[in-house]
């Protein structure tokens, strides 16, 4: 057998096919990867060390940021941290407003993968249509929040703002409609031969290891394993909903997109439960002056169920008007470096940007 | 030497019409696609933009001799090809240097122009550009068999291997060769699928996985002159396709402006009819790897051409 | 306590198998505070007889009070649903801890980023020496005496306009000579 | 005939207009500001209207857009990204970190204002911007390349000696990651 030559590929950091300002170096025998490293990096914008300049609110700007598709989860992990530090009570109605802003949060990542997922498979239209709609989520966000991107809704001791009835009604009908709009989106995606050859098989995640490798979420969930932060440690009032956490067997592409789509409709559904059984009442435990406002010495880990996987905070106080640490640890993180350096070699090379998309590799999330 | 003056003046018009008649076509397909999208898209002509902006960039790159000439390759390939196509059949204005055996020397043309490219884009040094020719012989070993044998059935059926020869008899007898031997007409249809490289067969440039492919490290007037070369080249492919099985367009005993204008309808038409084909399927439907691109055209395609092979020998 | 049994018999279970101390700080949440060489066995007991086989997280404080690192390994049992903190110190001279990319292979990536960000040099580890940062040659960043603004200030250039921390109402009303609002004047940052 | 004034002119024009109306953009999502482009590119805002669609590599680009902070390492590959791409060029600098450092003013790793280290057309201010002022930002641009304002890449070869210099101070190793074809 003629051995081929080894060529080294720079998968990025410029480079339309990966999913972010990263880089994969890849050792090419013909089509197939040998060796793949993960250098990340073009991103790190010292995020734990600035959040320790800032005093306990203002680091809320900063945390929104450390993942762009999804900032709100973030949010909510700090600010669940922060609240165990301070012993502060969140009212109820808050917790379901955080419900709903953290499920439409995964809505409009989910679409974002849509759009990714098919987009690394050269299926355009699809890529459109979910971008697209997805404005109508982010329209919500902005009347609840003032911001299409990111919030800073979520606040220790509950949200910024009341929601409205009429912002109800229109969540409402937006989920109406995103509900249609999946039915097409799962007739271009899931129905498609081309679709199912290319995923199945594809990228596969190896059951025995996945817990091993930091396998999260979805991904996790696609080799067959139950686990989802908001059953395993309910947080907020995902314990006084009625959701099912779906999953599927094989770990690959396809498994995964399985997992997704079934998860997009049961945002859906404890969106609907959230608006309809939200109480009346305070939606804000009312932190003192920000600028001077002292968190109880101590440390505090939280973690949330993001579109990812989970997310956790470690948030350490030292009985200042400042965080004395903050680390944040993403799905991603494990995801894009040792998950992905183990499963692509023996891969083709028109499949990396395709599994990158369905491991929902997130590079501002690794770095920071 | 009229004559000659004539053939000079035809060849220049055919070379005008199929370059406008391919970029416009591309423009309307953006925009098309833009529409399926949910978005407005740009105007039809955004590709003479696009086409003359290129033309006006400055470059200031040097990839060696193969560098500088596989544009001008392409775009000589794309004009002679064009000049040995019938436009209209017959027709004075549109003369073509049709000759015994042009379709043989066609089928050997219409790779030149990739050859150039593969040549440019091996010089490039962009590991991008050399996978993407790898990856574009590998398809067009894979859409040529189907294609070549839709070509051998045609040529077997009417014992000719002249386009204008085939246009004729099409038009003599009023039968499509698409009716008369369909079993080749789809297996050609399929192979166009590879040939005009939408989705699911864009796997030479497909952005997410080789940034632009083999034209990776091309730019400004290089880029440019490929692209006019890529419009004519798709003109080619339909007007060949429509003058082999659609019945060609164009009336040889009525050269008159309106019947010439007539046939160029015609010809329009049934392009723009032949061209949807690609495009419809690209729109909803993700890419092929490479193998199971090859895969594709090797099983039902093939199947359909070898049929259409022994149809045409035993009708 | 009566429902923090299970924590209270994890706690149980480790502080006799090892001698070292811990506490139950929630539903959840039990941290034990061990030695530093204790701390991979410790691990390695916990994963392969507790089933705590998900390494949520590690990280590493800097208590320049102390002169100590504190190293944090957070890991998770997906069947008791319990995390466990195992949280060691380390001297700030020369601060060296051990490798455990051999337990969980995901422990590379964190502790390339703590031997970046910390200093924290973990014997035998694999990988590349730049993680994020790319030809650093000051203190490792993440260290607290390592003041970043300083830093900044000097490398980068900065625009005028912004050394003052004004109040943006204030520059504005100044540009454009209107008068800052009564209503905006009470959030002024100068009261 | 070229050299006459009014010709050159009409040339000049009919060359602007053809810039203008076809802008490339780099697809290259240097920061978070990314997240906004696919949201400008698609369907409720469709930039492909002004004729802006996305190049994959430097060579064919004419735009490059900055979407937020610079990390220093990823500077290194802007600056290379740049230096590839063909004259006539343009960069919009995209949210508040490329014009002062925004919120990351004081962090180690991300550089406070673009134009040092390349010449910079069009900035669009916010953090982030929403897809609106992206294309208000581009029909800006649209309007400098009209009027021949827009001569980027001349710039910067005229003053390479100030940007290297700028650049120097932040990039300590100038080696690039080395290839082997």
């Amino acid at each position: 057998m003629i051995r081929e030559k080894e060529t080294t590929l720079y998968l990025g950091p410029q480079h339309p096919g990966i999913t972010g300002n990263m880089m994969v170096k890849l050792k090419v025998q013909g089509d197939t990867v040998v060796k793949a490293t993960t250098h990340v990096g073009y991103l790190h914008r010292a995020f734990e060390k600035l959040i320790e300049q800032r005093n306990w609110l203002n680091a809320f700007t900063l945390l929104c940021r450390f993942c762009v598709p999804e900032p709100d989860p973030m949010e909510l992990t700090y600010a669940r941290a922060v609240e165990e530090l301070d012993n502060r009570e969140v009212p109820e109605r808050a917790q379901y407003i955080r419900v709903i802003v953290m499920e439409l949060a995964r809505l409009q990542s989910f679409m974002l993968w849509y759009a990714g997922q098919a987009g690394s498979a050269g299926l355009y239209t699809l890529g459109q249509w979910s971008v697209g709609d997805r404005n109508y989520i982010l329209d919500l966000f902005e009347e609840l929040t003032g911001g299409r991107i990111y919030h800073m809704y979520i606040w220790p001791g509950g949200v910024r703002r009341d929601v409205t009835d009429t912002w109800k009604d229109k969540v409402l009908k937006t989920m109406d409609y995103l509900e249609k709009r999946q039915d097409d989106y799962n007739q271009l995606m899931f129905d498609n031969t081309i679709f199912q050859k290319r995923a199945k098989g594809v990228g596969i995640v190896p059951k025995d290891k996945a817990i091993e490798w930091g396998v999260v979420g979805p991904p996790l969930r696609g080799v067959g394993i139950k686990s989802d932060v908001r059953i395993d440690e309910p947080y907020e009032v995902y314990d006084k909903l009625d959701f099912e956490v779906p999953t599927a067997e094989g770990g690959d592409i396809w498994a995964r997109a399985l997992v997704r789509k079934e998860e997009f409709r049961q945002s859906i559904s404890i969106i609907r439960q959230a608006i309809e059984k939200m109480p009346k009442g305070d939606y804000y435990n009312k932190v003192p002056n920000p600028m001077k406002w002292v968190v109880p010495e101590g440390q505090a880990w939280a973690k949330t169920e993001s579109v990812r996987g989970e997310i956790g905070f470690y948030v350490v106080s030292n009985g200042t008007n400042k965080p004395y640490r903050v680390h944040a640890k993403g799905a991603a993180y494990t995801h894009g470096v040792t998950v992905l350096e183990k499963i692509l070699p023996g891969q083709n090379i028109a499949d990396i940007s395709f599994i990158m998309n369905s491991l929902g590799v997130c590079p501002p999330e690794i770095e920071r | 030497m009229e004559d000659l003056g004539l053939k000079i003046f035809g060849a220049i018009l055919t070379t005008i019409l199929g370059f406008t008649v391919g970029m416009t076509y591309g423009g309307i397909v953006r925009k098309l696609t833009a529409r399926v999208q949910n978005r407005y898209g740009p105007p039809f002509y955004q590709n003479f933009l696009d086409l003359l902006k290129l033309q006006v960039k400055k470059t200031n790159i040097a990839h060696g001799f193969m560098g500088h000439m596989a544009p001008v390759w392409i775009i000589i390939a794309a004009v002679t090809v064009l000049l040995f196509i019938p436009i209209l059949n017959g027709n004075l204005w549109f003369p073509n240097m049709s000759f015994h055996g042009d379709l043989i020397f066609l089928l050997y043309m219409m790779v030149f122009g990739s050859l150039g490219m593969a040549l440019g884009a091996g010089q490039s040094g962009n590991p991008n550009s050399a996978i993407g020719v790898s990856r574009g012989l590998s398809q067009m070993v894979g859409f040529e068999i189907p294609f070549v044998l839709s070509l051998v059935a045609l040529m077997i059926q009417y014992e000719t291997t002249s386009v204008q020869e085939l246009t004729q008899i099409q038009h003599e007898t009023g039968v499509w060769n698409a009716i008369s031997n369909p079993f080749a007409f789809l297996a050609a249809l399929f192979a166009s699928l590879g040939m005009f490289r939408y989705s699911p067969f864009d796997i030479v440039g497909a952005p997410a996985e080789l940034a632009s492919g083999p034209v990776s490290e091309f730019g400004g007037k290089y880029l440019g002159t490929m692209m006019s070369g890529g419009a004519i080249f798709a003109f080619i492919k339909l007007t060949l396709y429509v003058h082999l099985f659609l019945g060609g367009a164009g009336n040889p005993d009525n050269t008159g402006i309106i019947a010439t204008l007539l046939g160029l309808g015609v010809l329009l038409i049934k392009t723009f009819t032949l061209y949807m084909v690609p495009v419809f399927y690209g729109w909803i439907n993700p890419r092929y790897r490479t193998e199971q691109a090859i895969q594709y055209f090797w099983r039902w395609p093939t199947a359909l051409g070898i049929i259409g092979v022994i149809w045409a020998v035993y009708s | 306590m009566t429902e923090l049994i299970k924590e209270q018999h994890l706690l149980d279970s480790l502080t006799s198998a090892f001698k070292i101390k811990g506490r139950v700080i929630r539903d959840r949440r039990v941290e034990v505070f061990a030695d530093k060489k204790m701390v991979s066995g410790i691990l390695l007991f916990a994963k392969k007889q507790l089933g705590f086989i998900h390494l949520a997280h590690m990280t590493c404080i800097d208590w320049i009070d102390e002169n100590k690192f504190e190293l944090i390994y957070t890991i998770w049992s997906p069947i008791e649903k319990i995390h466990l903190f195992v949280k060691t110190k380390i001297e700030r001279e020369n601060p060296e801890m051990e490798n455990i990319d051999s337990i969980w292979d995901q422990a590379n990536t964190y502790e390339r980023e703590i031997r970046e960000m910390f200093g924290i040099q973990f014997p035998g580890l694999i990988g590349e020496q730049d993680f994020a940062l790319e030809d650093w040659d000051e203190m490792p960043p993440m260290r607290k005496d390592f003041d970043t603004k300083k830093y900044a200030l000097e490398t980068y250039y900065q625009r005028p306009g912004r050394e003052d921390a004004k109040d943006v109402r204030e520059t504005i009303s100044e540009r454009s000579g209107t008068k800052v609002p009564d209503f905006a004047k009470k959030y002024s940052r100068e009261k | 005939m070229i050299n006459d004034k009014d010709s050159q002119k009409i040339v000049d024009y009919i060359q602007n207009f053809a810039r203008k109306q076809s802008l490339f953009v780099m697809a290259y999502g240097t920061g978070c500001g990314a997240i906004e482009i696919p949201a400008t590119m698609t369907s409720r805002y469709d930039a492909e209207r002004f004729g802006i669609r996305g190049a994959a590599t430097p060579r064919q680009a004419d735009v490059l857009l900055i979407t937020g902070y610079l990390a220093t390492k990823t500077l290194k590959r802007v600056i290379r990204v740049y230096e590839q791409m063909q004259e006539p060029k343009y960069v919009i600098g995209f949210g508040s970190c490329t014009i002062n450092g925004g919120m990351y003013f004081d962090s180690y790793n991300t550089i406070n204002a673009l134009e040092q280290y390349i010449p910079v057309d069009v900035y669009i201010n916010g953090c982030m911007p929403r897809p609106e002022s992206v294309i208000s930002g581009f029909v800006k641009l649209q309007e400098l390349i009209q009027q021949g304002k827009a001569d980027n890449g001349k710039k910067y070869r005229e003053n390479l000696e100030w940007y290297r210099t700028n650049q120097k101070k932040i990039i300590k190793n100038w080696k690039m990651p080395d290839y082997n074809w």
